[in-house]
């Protein structure tokens, strides 16, 4: 399904998904975030890209798996499967759409994620294409995306200046499109040129290369010992940047928080982790296979290049470039990638 | 103005003869327009340093890894190094001789004085572009602050008071005190803000403003410790609140490992990053030299310079203590005067 | 005395209240309250550590952050430390921290410190009861508290 | 792992169970992790309920223990000894204080149950991670301090001795002796003061394990109990009391007079001169701050009549420091100002007297040589009026307490008058006549009938002069009226308060004071000479009011209790101290700093604790940003159990 919606019926189709959560990109805080949209409130789509990824959606940094006690000396389990409302995002950027069916093979492969799909199910991701790379970090073509891929979403939308154009992709798309109808128009011939001579020019802006992607993998396991790892990582901090905001980082940990010490009450509780932490890969004897920061560098960029490509036939990175600008230090996976691949 | 080349020759003098094993300094990246930080060991590399208001780092911290990469090697190189030092930079030195992290031979403080201006507030900056990137950041003499943006090509001058970091404009000591060498003049009147000034107004609003001002912030944070993992006072071996570093040894207990505390969860809600945020914020109190890195870093802008400020603020008024200034002082915690406040206590 | 008896509504907000009093002065002031029968509220239960200055801030947050309505940190009178110093050192310190708690705008009369010597069993149980009083103005603690 | 605790409620007859309700208490804490025996007792501290902590310990095999009862200080020891005869680590056993706390505090039994439960809850998460620790053995110095040498501190340094310990006895006036030096005679028997107190002086100035530092004072104190470092400042010594050999050919030169103290002021002195003829030291001693300024421009003619060379004005004040293992504080009492008794003509009028001034105009070696003359005209006053409770028992404008001996020295005044004077008329106005003690009573009651002092029970409201008198308005509420005496002399019984510097003292040694400003007892009842700090002890009036034979008895007491300490070869210091956990610590010196017994020090970069110097007060721990440091078995992980069992 193909539709035409003018930039002032944004709000009325938005209004007609009203059983639905609906967030949208909103500049605040000196960024541009989702932000949950209220009745009544502007949509602004001017965005670049969001700091946060949709994964948030699916994946949140904190989700309870179940609840514990002890009653009368036995424990007792109670579980508690999120139940959430139907919700649409607005304003995806494709790179970031790409990350999703990367997120629905990891959490599908060889166990079925109930938590995860319980909110994959319920959500409807709305994307953007981009008319021009936002950021000098942009690389998603590099790594066989495009700036208006539909791989990952429900829905894209093409801005045409006044209007967008608004393809459905997916059955939860065209629904959710049905569902508002009323604000939509029809396409005409000269919208579906115009929607194409854009898309080719977004595809003409320069984006950092990678030069040739099925080479990476080898050269990266050829790399496994050079010091060049370390010698890159000498400045990087260990903290959580490129893998909390990256789209398809999806590693986390799982703790009990005991409410109670005396009765032993509490809860299980996934939370997002990431590589670069010290205590990632720390054993409980003090062991720590990866202790130095130039072998986390190496092991977030092999995940991405080397060990998804082998499992999955994809890279896992959809060249969002949120960990190259959001790094406090500088540490460019694009240059790494250069490097490695020398 | 500090001219550049002076500092490049200083550190190729310092490598040449030796006198150093590494220089940290800044130089330009692919990353962003603003400036990276770069550890030189070659004399030849100096001429790739840069200094401008995009050098925003506090070098400091690498002053820091160094020390506990020697610690762990197995045969530990302990030569000086040299760093490339704004005003703050050098009390984080001087922080870190107070509390005995390393000695002064240790370290050679190449001081580079920031004059009259600072360095550029990336928030700021956003905020005039919203969102958008700046691809090249330059200035003009005139106070001007000159920002490309990525995807169109004219230039934007902007008053450099306008988008400097909160902390430029509020500093009382842009030339480092603390060096072996310093670039650049020291500029009294720098006519910019009061100190404090931020927290000041941040502290002005009402009660109920104020908490749902950091409500919202505390409900923001990722938890990816990037503020912590910046920061050159956080070189605890082991985070009492950030639960990423956990230190065993050979003479850690299973007791002990079983037993250590959770003052706050892993999971990032705000009751949770309240108090790891709150933690860090006391644990830095006379500690922190307001080098903004841990609001720079924070990835979704969460303005946490302010707490550390806050508590420099009472510090500075109510205790006369200034942290980094004077390395032989007992630090602000472990140290009383009679007339300290006492009317707040029933 | 404001002490939480059967004829009070069921639907009072009893505070809860963590005090930290120190082994010496305020612990044995509460002690000179008991033997000397004053009665006061119980909405604050004492936890006795060696000296204020032993009181980490952590001990606070963790209070609020656990639920508690109030935190009071009791300890001797300035000059009158058992251990000589540790109430100044408590002093500078909490200071900071209830500097702090206001600045991100938790109600600044959530934290509360005291100086009760041994002999002062009476204000002991005024400042209790002062708290208790205050805290039931201001309500539960909901801003700090753990949200599961 | 999960300890195996016991729990013990105890009912303290009715005093906890009356408002807490003790078994669902223990009911409910036999559900609780970790708990695995929890039973309430009506008296756990008797016999059967120690043995029911030594039976649990052994037949639940329990490697923790919970007493839920009165306040620690009371019965800490008793359930950690009975532990120990259970076989359990004493310090794995703690108390939860429901009691002081919780049951006589609270009315509501649904209240106070439910924090009880908290308290006691707190004290089991705490013994689950309670270390097995044993008491640190440290050597004692066996040497005593004493300061203060009035007639306590000179009793308790004989005694001291008599048990072979060396004593170092400080005094901060150039002689010992004290107030009782400066009584004429002392009730109920009337012998005389100085006849029963120079032997005693003589005896320390000759004993040679007493070293006497007159003149001089405390500065500091560091240590503990057994193996204390004290500073002591003595003043310049101008005279060398080795060379000065007692011609007094200096006081005659010397220009300057100045109140004499051992007078009480009525006498004046030189700068210098010796305290009074019988001083111990037995020595001249020159007044710094009288002196014309040590200055032999401005005057030091005292150092050119001194034949012996005695005298040398260069002398600096010298600060010695002493190993010490155990210290009495005598340092006695003040009578309460004149200044404040305006409405009696305190410090107004010269024949307005103190009880002392009175006991120096009767006594031999005063300036009258024991007759009893007004000050202002020598002529023998014919009518005195003594008042007594003069700043006692005056809660709104004066002292609140009562100062004890005043009924039964102004008995003794005005009999001794009677003997001096036997035609002349005393008077006594009292609130109540306190007379308890071996022979008190008889000896007022003698005053009443064979000396004819007329009691007059009521409040004296004003003294003015009047026409060379002293009008003294009263009343005698027995009789109903309103008494008028014209007096040639009026004696307040002032009231006692602590000596001037008792604050300092009581701030140097860390030890406590009560309301009124005297030295507080560890316990009133039954820690009656011990100080609050461990290895301190008091004796005499700076404890509180007291007469002679009382002082002299807690001196004795005092030094018994020294003796019993310094007997041990080694002391038991409490365990309890600061530990640091090496891989965290990162010798960054906060600790050090804060630790108020220089306890902790750097060690190959990592603080170290010295176990002896710590007294386990948490500062250290209290300011580690990196948790670097803990009090064994109060670290922050117990801390952090108890708030999470008390809000649970």
């Amino acid at each position: 399904m193909e539709k035409i919606l003018s930039q002032e019926k944004l709000r009325e189709w938005v209004d007609m998904l009203d059983d639905c959560e609906v967030y949208a990109p909103a500049f605040a805080d000196s960024v541009w975030n989702h932000a949950k949209i209220e009745a009544g409130v502007n949509i602004d789509l001017s965005h670049t890209n969001t700091i946060g990824s949709v994964k948030e959606f699916v994946f949140p940094q904190r989700e309870v798996f179940f609840r514990f006690e002890k009653k009368d000396g036995v424990p007792v389990l109670t579980p508690t499967l999120p139940d959430p409302k139907p919700t649409v995002v607005f304003g995806v950027r494709p790179c970031d759409g790409r990350g999703m069916p990367r997120n629905d093979t990891v959490f599908n492969k060889e166990f079925e994620d109930p938590y995860y799909w319980a909110r994959r199910d319920k959500l409807t991701l709305v994307g953007l294409a981009c008319n021009q790379p936002h950021s000098p970090n942009c690389f998603c073509q590099s790594v066989g995306g495009s700036p208006h891929s539909e791989d990952g979403l429900d829905i894209l939308m093409t801005d045409l200046g006044d209007r967008y154009h608004v393809k459905g992709v997916t059955a939860k798309g065209v629904e959710a499109m049905e569902r508002g109808r009323d604000a939509f128009d029809t396409v005409c011939d000269g919208d579906q040129t115009e929607v194409e001579k854009i898309h080719e020019a977004s595809r003409s802006h320069p984006q950092r290369p990678l030069g040739n992607l099925d080479a990476i993998p080898e050269a990266i396991r050829e790399s496994f010992d050079s010091p060049l790892w370390a010698d890159m990582a000498q400045h990087c901090i260990g903290c959580g940047i490129c893998t909390f905001l990256c789209p398809t980082c999806h590693c986390f940990d799982i703790n009990d928080e005991v409410t109670s010490p005396t009765t032993g009450e509490g809860e299980r509780v996934r939370t997002w982790d990431n590589c670069q932490f010290p205590d990632f890969t720390m054993h409980t004897s003090g062991h720590n296979p990866r202790a130095d920061l130039g072998s986390r560098l190496r092991q977030r960029v092999s995940h991405k290049f080397l060990y998804f490509v082998e499992n999955h036939k994809t890279q896992q990175c959809t060249g969002c470039g949120r960990c190259i600008t959001e790094c406090p230090v500088g540490i460019d996976i694009v240059a790494v990638l250069e490097r490695v691949s020398q | 103005m500090v001219n550049v080349e002076e500092i490049r020759d200083y550190a190729a003098s310092l490598l040449e003869k030796e006198e150093v094993k590494a220089v940290l300094g800044f130089r330009r990246g692919s990353a962003s327009a603003f400036a990276e930080p770069c550890t030189i060991t070659d004399a030849g590399e100096a001429a790739s340093l840069v200094w401008d208001p995009t050098c925003l780092n506090n070098l400091a911290l690498y002053l820091v890894k160094d020390r506990k990469q020697q610690a762990a090697a197995k045969t530990p190189d302990n030569r000086p190094v040299g760093i490339v030092a704004k005003g703050c930079d050098s009390r984080a030195v001087g922080v870190l001789l107070q509390e005995n992290f390393f000695k002064r031979e240790d370290v050679v403080v190449i001081g580079v004085s920031c004059e009259g201006t600072g360095v550029v507030d990336a928030n700021k900056l956003s905020d005039k572009l919203k969102g958008r990137t700046a691809s090249l950041i330059t200035f003009s003499g005139a106070g001007d602050i000159n920002v490309s943006v990525y995807g169109d090509e004219t230039e934007t001058a902007i008053p450099a008071r306008e988008i400097l970091a909160d902390r430029c404009l509020e500093c009382r000591a842009a030339a480092p005190a603390l060096h072996d060498v310093v670039f650049g003049d020291t500029v009294e009147a720098r006519d910019f803000n009061e100190p404090f000034h931020a927290a000041k107004e941040a502290e002005s609003v009402s009660e109920d403003e104020r908490w749902a001002t950091w409500e919202h912030h505390f409900d923001r944070c990722l938890r990816c410790f990037a503020c912590r993992a910046v920061c050159p006072m956080c070189y605890c071996p082991e985070c009492v609140v950030d639960s990423t570093t956990f230190v065993v040894t050979l003479g850690t207990s299973a007791e002990e490992k079983a037993n250590r505390i959770r003052w706050c969860e892993r999971s990032a809600n705000t009751s949770e990053s309240a108090v790891y945020h709150l933690t860090r914020a006391i644990h830095l109190a006379g500690r922190c030299i307001d080098c903004g890195e841990c609001e720079r870093v924070c990835p979704v802008n969460i303005p946490l310079r302010l707490l550390n400020t806050k508590l420099e603020k009472e510090a500075f008024e109510m205790f006369e203590y200034q942290a980094g200034h004077d390395i032989e002082q007992a630090s602000l915690l472990s140290s009383f005067r009679d007339e300290d406040p006492n009317s707040f206590i029933r | 005395m404001s002490n939480p008896s059967k004829v009070t509504k069921a639907e009072e907000f009893e505070p809860r209240i963590v005090a930290f009093l120190c082994k010496w002065c305020s612990s044995a002031g509460s002690d000179l309250a008991g033997v000397s029968r004053i009665q006061y509220s119980a909405n604050a239960t004492p936890i006795t550590i060696p000296c204020s200055g032993s009181v980490s801030p952590m001990f606070i947050l963790s209070a609020f952050n656990k639920g508690a309505d109030g935190v009071l940190i009791s300890g001797c009178h300035p000059g009158d430390c058992h251990y000589m110093e540790g109430n100044y050192l408590a002093r500078r310190k909490l200071y900071l921290v209830k500097e702090l708690l206001q600045f991100i705008g938790l109600e600044s009369e959530r934290f509360r410190m005291s100086w009760v010597s041994a002999a002062e069993g009476a204000k002991f149980a005024e400042v209790v009861d002062e708290f208790v009083e205050d805290l039931r103005v201001l309500g539960p603690q909901n801003r700090l508290k753990a949200k599961r | 792992m999960t300890k195996r605790t016991g729990v013990f409620v105890c009912h303290c007859g009715k005093n906890i169970a009356a408002t807490v309700d003790v078994k669902k208490v223990a009911q409910d804490l036999a559900k609780d992790d970790g708990v695995v025996f929890s039973e309430d007792y009506v008296y756990m501290c008797s016999d059967p309920g120690q043995t029911a902590v030594i039976d649990a310990i052994k037949d639940n095999d329990l490697n923790g223990m919970v007493i839920s009862c009165c306040s620690p200080t009371l019965h800490e020891k008793t359930f950690r000894d009975a532990s120990e005869l259970g076989d359990l680590y004493a310090f794995q056993c703690e108390i939860a204080n429901i009691r002081e706390q919780c049951a006589w505090v609270h009315n509501d039994m649904e209240v106070a149950t439910e924090k009880a439960l908290k308290i006691t809850r707190a004290s089991v998460r705490r013994v689950q991670h309670n270390q097995a620790l044993e008491p640190i053995g440290v050597p004692v110095t066996r040497r005593a301090l004493v300061v203060g040498a009035g007639i306590a501190g000179i009793q308790a340094a004989l005694d001291l001795t008599d048990a072979g310990l060396d004593v170092i006895l400080v005094e901060k006036q150039a002689t010992i002796g004290g107030n009782m030096l400066k009584l004429s005679e002392t009730f109920p028997t009337l012998d005389c003061s100085q006849c029963i107190l120079s032997p005693k002086m003589v005896s320390v100035s000759k004993n040679s394990k007493i070293k006497l530092m007159t003149e001089s004072e405390v500065e500091s104190i560091s240590g503990f109990v057994g193996n204390f470092k004290v500073k002591i400042k003595k003043k310049a010594e101008f005279v060398d009391p080795e060379l000065c050999k007692l011609r007094d050919d200096c006081t005659p030169v010397c220009p300057v007079a100045v109140p004499n103290e051992y007078d009480v002021g009525l006498t004046n002195r030189r700068a210098i001169h010796i305290p009074f003829a019988q001083a111990i030291p037995a020595s001249f001693t020159l007044d710094e701050e009288a002196c014309l300024g040590l200055d032999p421009v401005v005057c030091g003619k005292c150092e050119e009549v001194c034949d012996v060379g005695a005298i040398d004005y260069d002398k600096k004040p010298t600060v010695t420091e002493e190993d010490i293992g155990a210290i009495v504080v005598s340092t006695g009492f003040d009578l309460y100002g004149m200044e404040h008794m305006g409405e009696f003509g305190g410090g107004r009028y010269p024949d307005v007297l103190d009880g002392l001034q009175f006991e120096r105009l009767c006594s031999a070696s005063g300036a009258t040589e024991g007759d009893i003359l007004r000050p202002s005209d020598h002529k023998v006053p014919k009518e005195v009026v003594f008042i007594q409770c003069s700043g006692s028992r005056d809660p709104e404008n004066h002292c609140a307490y009562c100062s004890k001996i005043c009924c039964m020295y102004t008995a003794k005044h005005a009999t001794l008058y009677k003997h001096h004077v036997p035609d002349g008329q005393a008077y006594i106005f009292y609130i109540d006549i306190r007379s308890g003690g071996k022979g008190y009573e008889e000896f007022v009651q003698r005053s009443m009938e064979n000396d004819g002092v007329i009691y007059l029970r009521g409040r004296v409201s004003k003294v003015y002069e009047k026409d060379g008198k002293l009008k003294v308005m009263g009343v005698d509420t027995l009789a109903g009226r309103n008494v008028e005496i014209n007096a040639d002399m009026v004696v307040l019984a002032q009231a006692m308060e602590p000596s001037k510097g008792t604050a300092e003292i009581a701030k140097i040694l860390k030890i406590g004071r009560d309301k009124d400003g005297f030295l507080a007892e560890a316990h009133p009842k039954l820690k009656p000479v011990e100080s609050v700090t461990a290895g301190i002890f008091l004796a005499g009036a700076a404890q509180g009011p007291k007469d002679i034979p009382e002082t002299v008895s807690q001196a004795g007491a005092a030094a018994s209790k020294v003796i019993a300490l310094l007997s041990k070869d080694q002391l038991a210091h409490s365990p309890t101290v600061a530990k640091v956990r090496d891989p965290y610590c990162t010798g960054c010196e906060m600790c050090v700093d804060a630790c108020p017994y220089d306890a902790i020090a750097l060690v190959d970069g990592k603080a170290h604790v010295n176990e002896v110097l710590c007294e386990g007060c948490g500062s250290c721990a209290g300011v580690c940003v990196r948790a670097a440091i803990d009090v064994k078995n109060v670290t922050q992980l117990q801390v952090h159990e108890m708030i999470s069992a008390i809000m649970a």
